[in-house]
């Protein structure tokens, strides 16, 4: 057992600092420090960056491009961009369909779409969730029905996270009815330029248009587009699941709130005093604090017998579970911290005046992220669906 | 002792809530959410007209209530129905303030409040103040022309749709002295008062105000100079029963959408409300319920007596945990509907846990309760 | 809405403060206060102490030698008892089965057995957990075979708490199989000087021998003891149960609790310092006190509510979950407090020696407390069934 | 970085939890609690034969490990398997500081604790220190016929079974000051040392510990005069450390016994186990029996490292949070049968609480992590 890092490592820190502190533009990362909407080029713009210094597709493998980091490498990526207020990387083409292609997908998908991933020519969104079916995958709705060379799709996607930002998009769709409802599903990629596909923004409770309704009517999709097998869908749908969840428990996300939450307890008075030295709010952040050095040897331990070959199975909803509840925990204490400062619906802007709030604590958007991050326990399967999953494996294999 | 709402209060109460459910509906509220005034004139003279605002000052202010009970009712009913007028701001906190110190030509200004005629706002807390009541920074200074008004202002609700300010101001004593605080009637359109407002994230708009050589008359001053501390903390226990009350009315909302939500929408092939996990979630959100609805009880039956602020911060704490968790559970069990802007169980929530921001939060009070119960 | 106490509840409350001042013996207040065991003849002494003043029977109807006190009294000889550290008063006879029988009960019942619970001349216990049965009452196996005038009763009742001070205990049994579960079942009044009954004492996990098994073989029981009618007996052990609840929340032991818990903490050096004026500490003590305050206002208000025939339906279970819980959180802080005095197993004696531990916050059985009590939210139906009860009204109720 | 076993590690784990699977039943835990000496000489020297006492000292000690990894093995199985043998006691704690600070004879000492032939006890915590570690008012005087103690310590573990005594008493300094905390070396039959003991909630035995006149030679002192504290904190470390796995490995029975009751055990007619709010209530156990085991990794991983206390504060006031919830919530789940002394949980159950009140509870750790990390 050996808690340190190697010489390696600590020296590949040092490069992504470096890296960081080269190439990440400042008004990018303010931005990001205080919870702005980064627009599409700036988020293009990153994955440009990333993608020239060979560091966009850190784990793909080496042929297809990739970076082939280890586990370990991965996280230090992780905590020195979030540190840094690197924008995050979108992970729906890189993280979640590549693995998928690359596992199922045949050669000519390969060679057509990953090098499009990574240089940026297909913006990929996520057709999974529909309005009614929630965590409940296995319901969806949505058919696509065999037609010659094509199959015609109609049916209607939801919580489409920046949609409106895509070209393309991976569905999952019903080609057969006749069967249980896991079977009978097939993974799609749909061109969203096609005839039929329509997308509406769905505003989110802290006010942005983060995600979307995607509608699909009569959409002629060729059958080349096909990944896999027809009606096996559900195996590749969960192993894509099963990758989207390497990255899952958000310590280094974690970790740049929590350097946040202290910045701002350092600077707000609390009864004449830094707020940072009122001892029951120190408290309160020392308390997410112990639970979040523990979540990153948990995070570290967990990749560590990944990298080894151990799948991880419910230790990926553990730390789903516990690094939501963390950033949600650090989400609530800096929207407390900036006391009356939180009441502003968009803190960066005084209307009209186009001049800042003259908050002196900065505050940002806390309470936008505190509210947006209300998602994280929700999406991407909900943390009660994860406690299913913990439970079954815990009391369903015994007795 | 004795629990049961009286028949005035009762009536109240019912009148109210009738008249909410007929007119306030979800759609008017996104319509004045998103007007740039941050309220419906129409509705609001139709509160005053049902007596809404006089229920909130006692007879001889012209009211015809006043007391804790007549808050609660009151707030209780619009924090259920999420009405987003300013009546906390300006009938309690700035219409208490001047009721409570007002000479006889300021008190005339309680009558038009009364009428739905004016709107006042409070201008107390400043930019580095927090929760931080004493702490007041403006200053305050007479000379010849008159009182010069410095400094700036932070956070004050409905400071562009007020005919006047209530402005905090020092003419004595260091930070955070409560004696040599005084307050001032500021008519908006005084020269060299500067407001640059915003949206709030649960309701209305707010300002930030700029007090750069505001002059006023010493006639503006409300009550004896250096003297504000005591109507102050008074308006804020005031004000802190109707925001806990507006906050269980909201709660109440959240509570009831979330069950109805759960006995309706399946997942999985059945209700989710026929998931135990869930069942025992609502229980404990019930549970909570009722805690708070026996904290806010506290504080308003302690409103007049000696007890006052302890009781009132041990409540303000213990809903502002509440708040918390109903919010956030009422979310959670709704999943994905409950993150989207129109679904209104987002006001809601949005709603209780900004009411934890405003005279206080649950830490502030806690804090508060353990200082004064030691004294 | 008025919190205030009348004229009249003002002097009742200095009527129970001067007769607890003059009759409470001190050396049992101590016990009380220190968590020890009373003997079965200090709980007798106290009884009849009360009976003495006609104060025993609080909320019988006079008509049956009773007190007839409000809601509003019993809650003030609640609190003024447990902060005195009066014993609490046995209620197996007094609360549960007289209820019962008042209701129920055959005139020649009432008159036979009422009179003897006052006097003391009873002591009686409870029959109705078995073993494998827990809050699941339904499923209950002990059987009643009627045989001419009697009953033969077989089988086993668990936790039966002071069954071993007892000399008649009230049972649920099974006297029909052939129906639903909730039917088939009656109460019945059985003498446990009556061949075959049998008590074993369990020892609980903080060493104390407070509760029972008592084993039921052959036992012949009169059926002039079967109260009401057979096979009703569900109909009047839910009866039992909702009157067993108008004290559940408990608020007068929480208060108590707090009051040793402060004197604890303003004791106990904490860094220097007395460990009531740390932050945290203070903090977390605060935390119990406000839910408390709080409690005690729901309680008061579901009681006025009964006592206005409103019938406290989930109102008791909500109370019983709080009260539970902040009862909990008392001991769980009392046990923290003293910190390393918490180790010792039973702390009011050094053996051999049969001096006291030289421990300067005189802790008592601060542990044994906290271990005990983890009962409060098993026994008595547990809290996850009252959350049933909650939710199955507030949920099966609607859509 | 790397979190698996040694290949020496993960044998020493499998040979001693074969042993105690073995021969640590139940029946023979009841025993050793019910036995006047607090523990099992036999059982004693089987585990000083497997090499359990010598894998928690280095070789330079004797040993043949010591480091964190071989403490948090070793402390694991015990815990798991319930053990009550003070192996904490004689050789984390009072070991630990004799192989640290003891000359040449006294090393000796050391030797006979691995041979498995030697109880020694700390007399440190006084009683009103709390977990106060410089709070020493014992006394230590030097004159003509020696060093003379005076004073009282409260809760000794293990004090009645040991031949020795390491006694901490002030010969310079205030009271709380690090400065003047000498240790020494008590025969327990020395004149003057009286022992009054009693058993403990989850384990073994203790005693309170008064020094009348007790009178040493200074060759009984350990280490140099005064410099005691930094070989107290440095045990009190690795003794943390040792608890903190114990408590781990007590948790880790309490989730399986849990866990095995839920899917055996039927009400209303299902398993325990298929009830969802049971079940999610098991998954959030484990949830914090990972966040625990990180924890502890933590906490062993810097035993050597410059960041040592805050890191075994930050894990400390972690494992007595999670094992106060895995405690209360494996008796819950049970039911009754858990308040049952005779059912093996209540034995695990008391032994995880009683966790947090050694080497400072949650809240001690907490402050101490906080202080630390603002130095």
């Amino acid at each position: 057992m050996d808690l340190s890092y190697t010489e390696q490592e600590l020296a590949f820190r040092e490069d992504v600092r470096d890296f960081l502190a080269e190439h990440l533009d400042p008004q990018v990362s303010q931005k990001v420090r205080t919870g702005r909407e980064l627009t599409k080029a700036e988020m293009e713009g990153w994955h440009a960056t990333l993608h020239a210094r060979g560091w966009l597709a850190q784990n793909w493998p080496k042929s297809h491009g990739g970076a082939e980091w280890t586990a370990v490498q991965r996280f230090i990526y992780e905590e020195e961009a979030a540190r840094a207020s690197a924008p995050r990387i979108v992970p729906f083409g890189l993280s979640m369909l590549a693995p998928v292609l690359m596992e199922f997908g045949s050669k000519e998908q390969q060679d057509r779409w990953l090098p499009r991933i990574l240089s940026g020519e297909d913006w990929w969104c996520q057709g999974y969730s529909e309005p009614g079916a929630g965590s409940d995958l296995a319901s969806l709705k949505t058919r696509a029905v065999r037609d010659g060379d094509h199959y015609v799709v109609n049916g209607q996607k939801t919580w489409t996270t920046l949609g409106q930002f895509a070209n393309m998009i991976f569905c999952l769709v019903r080609t057969d009815t006749e069967c249980k409802p896991q079977e009978g599903i097939s993974f799609l990629l749909i061109d969203m330029d096609t005839p039929g596909v329509e997308v509406r923004p769905i505003v989110l409770l802290d006010g942005t248009p983060e995600v979307n309704e995607v509608w699909l009517t009569d959409v002629r999709v060729p059958v080349e587009n096909l990944v896999g097998e027809e009606n096996k869908g559900w195996t590749y749908a969960k192993y894509l699941l099963t990758h989207e969840r390497t990255n899952i428990a958000g310590v280094g996300f974690c970790q740049a709130g929590l350097d946040a939450l202290k910045r701002l307890a350092r600077t707000a008075n609390h009864n004449g005093r830094p707020l940072s030295e009122n001892p029951l709010f120190a408290a309160r952040i020392a308390q997410v604090e112990i639970e979040l050095m523990a979540l990153a040897t948990s995070n570290l331990r967990i990749l560590a017998a990944a990298g080894a070959g151990r799948a991880p199975g419910v230790e990926a909803s553990m730390l789903k579970v516990k690094g939501t509840d963390i950033r949600q925990a650090i989400n609530d204490l800096a929207r407390r911290a900036v006391g009356p400062y939180a009441m502003p619906f968009a803190s960066e802007d005084v209307e009209g005046s186009n001049a800042p709030l003259p908050d002196p604590l900065n505050a940002g958007a806390v309470t936008k992220a505190y509210l947006n991050n209300r998602k994280i326990s929700i999406f991407g399967g909900a943390n009660e669906v994860q406690k299913n999953i913990i439970a079954k494996t815990a009391l369903g294999g015994r007795g | 002792m004795n629990f049961d709402l009286s028949d005035e209060r009762q009536m109240l109460s019912d009148t109210l809530r009738r008249f909410l459910a007929d007119k306030y509906s979800s759609t008017l509220r996104n319509e004045v959410l998103s007007d740039p005034a941050g309220l419906s004139r129409e509705i609001w003279s139709q509160l005053a007209e049902l007596g809404v605002i006089g229920a909130l000052f006692d007879e001889a202010q012209g009211g015809f209530g006043g007391a804790g009970g007549d808050i609660a009712v009151v707030f209780e009913e619009l924090g259920r129905a999420g009405v987003v007028e300013p009546v906390l701001d300006t009938a309690v906190l700035a219409g208490g303030i001047i009721a409570d110190l007002g000479n006889a030509d300021q008190q005339a200004l309680v009558e038009q409040i009364i009428a739905g005629e004016l709107h006042v706002a409070l201008a107390h807390g400043e930019p580095e103040a927090r929760y931080d009541l004493p702490y007041v920074t403006c200053r305050a200074a007479e000379d010849a022309e008159g009182i010069r008004l410095e400094g700036r202002k932070a956070v004050v609700v409905n400071a562009e749709a007020s005919e006047y300010l209530i402005v905090s101001a020092r003419e004595a004593g260091g930070l955070r002295d409560w004696e040599g605080i005084s307050l001032f009637l500021v008519p908006r359109d005084t020269a060299g008062l500067v407001l640059q407002g915003y949206a709030l994230a649960s309701r209305g708009r707010a300002a930030e105000v700029v007090l750069d050589g505001v002059t006023l008359t010493p006639e503006m001053r409300l009550g004896t100079a250096g003297q504000g501390g005591d109507a102050l903390t008074k308006a804020m226990a005031r004000s802190a029963v109707a925001q806990m009350a507006e906050t269980l009315g909201a709660m109440h909302t959240a509570c009831e959408m979330t069950q109805d939500y759960l006995m309706t929408r399946r997942q999985f092939g059945k209700p989710l409300g026929s998931f135990q996990a869930l069942q025992h979630r609502v229980a404990e959100m019930l549970i909570e319920m009722e805690q708070a609805r026996s904290a806010t009880i506290n504080a308003l039956g302690h409103l007049d007596g000696p007890d006052r602020d302890r009781q009132i911060s041990a409540a303000k704490a213990l809903m502002g945990q509440i708040g918390k968790r109903i919010a956030e559970e009422s979310i959670q069990m709704h999943g994905g509907i409950a993150m989207t802007q129109e679904y209104d169980l987002a006001h809601f929530a949005k709603r209780i846990i900004m009411g934890d921001h405003r005279f206080g939060d649950s830490d502030y009070h806690l804090e508060r309760f353990i200082d004064l119960s030691a004294a």
